[in-house]
């Protein structure tokens, strides 16, 4: 016998207390953190939605739930790498201190210019 | 190198350890049970104090400088001499332990064996100063020191027993032989002839 | 017996089961190392053979001065050596040592569970390395992230193996569907789970985290007194945890020769020493491995072997 | 008012108070810090809900995965010990926003469930989970799979720069 309001305003909250920092955060790691609350709120939801819906199917928020988690740690991963080439080609992780108009110089490694940013940058 | 290698060689480490285990232990336990020195370890140096004529060779080829002797001389009238005779008074005679390295080359020069090794070494101390031994200390180690082993039964007769034969054989043996000479060709070895001459 | 009382009593029993099983690994791995290098070991504290050297230490470590350097995230660095003890802990509640009612806590998931906690305690290696303010500390602690997170792995899949061949994830039940003949079926399960396990837990052969030689102690550089000590005693807990876990998952738990209804403690305290036993060996005669030599071997040899092991218990499953 | 009903509030407070500071907090790895914290919290939150194998993934995963993961990059990006000034922009819109979403999500759920209690269901044990993900799911968990295989395969790439150079250019 529980009160399902409560887990569900928890939840609400999470998101929005992970939608601040998306938009608030500048560093990269910080804005995945608050990407996870966010998409811990949505597992929240979907597990307190068990108790209140009775599906066809019993525990499919639970089933959803799993895999978020696994899609989470796909989005970690992932994120985390471009986080670290980021800050491998920048020194800095600040998100709005990527310019988005011009390309990174993805061909410094290679032959062609051997003194480009990354070789250097990669050297270190 | 081979799996086969590898795995050899992980077997091989386990099988040495676990053999080790099931060994005694090399430990000793020292406080409790006391360690079985040799018979001629280099404990710490002990002084005869009647054998020391103070000819300083120890004091000066201590590499350490660690050998302290005053004297002072003293006259000494021998009934029926010419003149008094001068004799060297040993007044100090101190061994610095915090110094000494133990190379034991003052045991070695010494012409009159007046110093031993003895094998004696738990004589640490609180204070630093209290490692210098002075010659009341110094003496207290000749307890210690074990005595010199026997002569080894095939070895060379000692050179006391053959001169003292060479004399008995030779002609006109019949006055007793001085003792001054017969002690010195007794180390005919040491590299000190200087107060073996003196004496003579 | 009513509830509550039960309760105390099985907690009251981890508790004393977190606090002497690991001294006495510590004693035993003092002593076994020093007789395989030849030694004897501590001999005076206690009288008999040096019996209460490591409470002497615990006495010792009390006294010490608790030191937090100047640079240091306070909070964080206290926080780090509690945060290291408490998943073993957990872990110690699930861990059936006889049949029947012989378990603090049965746990229907008690092996996820295991697995579960056990992985936090990677944080608390992050957190001390960090907050140490110390670039070998840092530097360990990275070490050590790295090498649990990677070792994690093959851990996590030997453990679903047996999982698998009992079809069940309880840690009681596994032991129940135990048979001797696994101990052939799922060898190479056991092997990769004991070295993921002695990685987990960064026993040498695989402290490159606080490798002394390079990295002064690694996260632990900074700590001192009682703290230092909680490292310690969660080191050794790690241990018993290890060794625990892979008597119950791997070599039958409670199942002995003879009498396992009345004996069955008896038979899991036999075995968990005995793989502590080893866990010490290994310490005494490997070197450290190299840092790549490391994920080297986790990626490329225990990996690989433990994903054959889940092919080859499920093919022997399904063949059954 | 249950005990299960303490506990739900309790854990939510703590879950939304951590969460707050994960995003409001100066420190980086504190930041990281709070949010085990904060997933530990949830964690509790689905033992409570009797979800008990998503309790056990979520510290598994999250705690012991994820978060290790994010701090790894905090401390690789040179986290700095102490407060950093330059990890916030400036933060009205962001406060109206995040407020709004978060209040207004509260607000309609508080509207659609009120005061109302409901019985908790089945315990989610691993035994009935697997069967309902072998049974009913099983072609979004394969396609899981590949998503986590693209995801492993994406990371390597990006994480080593070098690939498509000449060996010559690796090993310098």
């Amino acid at each position: 016998m529980i009160r399902p309001v409560i887990p569900y305003v928890t939840a609400a909250l999470l998101f929005g207390v992970g939608v601040y920092g998306v938009l608030r955060r500048r560093n990269a790691v910080l804005l995945l953190m608050s990407v996870e609350l966010m998409l811990n709120a949505v597992n929240l939801l979907l597990v307190t939605s068990d108790t209140t819906v009775r599906a066809v199917l019993p525990q499919t928020g639970q089933v959803f739930t799993l895999f978020v988690i696994v899609i989470a740690a796909a989005e970690v991963g992932v994120g985390l790498a471009i986080v670290l080439h980021l800050y491998r080609l920048r020194a800095s992780v600040a998100l709005d201190g990527v310019p988005l108009t011009d390309a990174p110089p993805l061909d410094g490694a290679t032959d062609a210019t051997p003194a480009g940013p990354l070789g250097e940058r990669v050297g270190r | 190198m081979s799996e086969g290698g590898h795995g050899q060689g992980l077997v091989k480490g386990l099988a040495v350890t676990l053999k080790t285990m099931v060994r005694p232990a090399q430990t000793q336990q020292y406080p409790d049970v006391a360690p079985e020195l040799p018979p001629r370890s280099r404990g710490v140096i002990a002084l005869l104090e009647e054998n020391c004529t103070v000819c300083m060779l120890c004091a000066r080829e201590c590499p350490d400088w660690c050998i302290y002797i005053d004297s002072h001389k003293e006259e000494v009238v021998v009934p029926g001499a010419a003149r008094p005779r001068q004799r060297n008074v040993l007044d100090r005679f101190d061994i610095d332990f915090s110094l000494c390295m133990y190379c034991g080359i003052c045991v070695e020069v010494c012409p009159f064996d007046a110093l031993y090794w003895s094998p004696e070494f738990e004589y640490s101390e609180y204070d630093i100063r209290d490692l210098l031994h002075d010659k009341q200390h110094l003496g207290q180690w000749m307890a210690t020191v074990p005595p010199p082993p026997a002569h080894d039964p095939h070895g060379e007769a000692s050179k006391e027993e053959t001169t003292a034969a060479r004399r008995a054989a030779a002609p006109g043996a019949a006055r007793g032989a001085p003792a001054g000479p017969a002690v010195r060709r007794e180390r005919p070895a040491r590299p000190a002839p200087e107060p073996g001459g003196a004496e003579a | 017996m009513p509830l509550w009382l039960e309760l105390t009593l099985r907690i009251a029993a981890v508790v004393g089961a977190f606090l002497t099983l690991p001294l006495i690994v510590g004693q035993t791995e003092h002593k076994v190392m020093a007789h395989m290098q030849g030694r004897l070991g501590p001999m005076y504290a206690g009288g008999f053979h040096g019996w209460a050297q490591l409470i002497a230490d615990g006495l010792k470590f009390v006294q010490k001065e608790d030191i937090t350097p100047r640079a240091a995230d306070r909070p964080v660095f206290r926080l780090a050596p509690v945060v290291a003890l408490l998943p073993y802990l957990l872990v110690l509640l699930v861990i059936p040592l006889g049949p029947g009612d012989l378990v603090a806590q049965p746990l229907d998931i008690g092996l996820f569970f295991v697995l579960a906690v056990v992985g936090v305690g990677v944080v608390a290696v992050l957190m001390s390395a960090w907050a140490s303010a110390n670039k070998y500390s840092l530097l360990g602690g990275l070490r050590a992230a790295a090498q649990l997170l990677g070792y994690e792995l093959p851990l996590v899949l030997s453990a679903a193996s047996v999982a698998m061949a009992a079809g069940t994830l309880s840690l009681s039940g596994i032991v129940e569907a135990w048979q001797p003949w696994w101990l052939l079926w799922q060898a190479p399960a056991m092997a990769v789970f004991f070295v993921a396990g002695l990685a987990e837990i960064r026993r040498p052969p695989f402290d490159m985290p606080v490798a002394d030689s390079e990295l002064v102690f690694g996260y632990m550089t900074e700590y001192t007194g009682l703290r230092f000590a909680f490292f310690l005693l969660a080191e050794y807990v790690g241990i018993v945890v290890i060794a625990a876990l892979t008597t119950v998952l791997f070599l039958g738990g409670w199942q002995g020769p003879f009498g396992d209804a009345h004996l069955g403690w008896l038979w899991t305290l036999l075995k968990v020493f005995a793989v502590a036993f080893v866990v010490i060996w290994l310490r005494v005669s490997y070197p450290r491995l190299r840092e790549d030599q490391l994920q080297r071997l986790c990626w490329l040899v225990l990996v690989p072997v433990s994903l054959g092991q889940l092919v080859l218990t499920a093919a022997v499953r399904v063949a059954l | 008012m249950t005990g299960a009903d303490l506990l739900l509030l309790a854990l939510g407070a703590v879950a939304v108070g951590a969460g707050l500071l994960v995003v409001t907090t100066r420190h980086l790895v504190r930041a990281g810090l709070y949010l085990v914290v904060c997933l530990a919290a949830v964690a509790g939150l689905y033992l409570v809900l009797t979800a008990e194998l998503v309790a056990w993934v979520q510290v598994l995963i999250y705690v012991g995965a994820v978060v290790v993961l994010l701090l790894f990059a905090v401390m690789l990006t040179r986290a700095p010990i102490g407060a950093s000034d330059d990890l916030d922009r400036p933060g009205w819109p962001a406060a109206l926003v995040g407020g709004g979403a978060g209040l207004g999500l509260a607000v309609l759920l508080v509207d659609a469930f009120r005061w109302s209690t409901v019985e908790l269901p089945e315990a989610g044990t691993a035994e009935r989970l697997g069967a309902i993900v072998f049974g009913s799911w099983v072609l979004p968990f394969e396609l899981l799979s590949v998503l986590l295989l693209a995801a492993l395969i994406g990371a390597i790439v990006l994480s080593r720069p070098e690939i498509g150079a000449s060996p010559e250019e690796e090993r310098r």
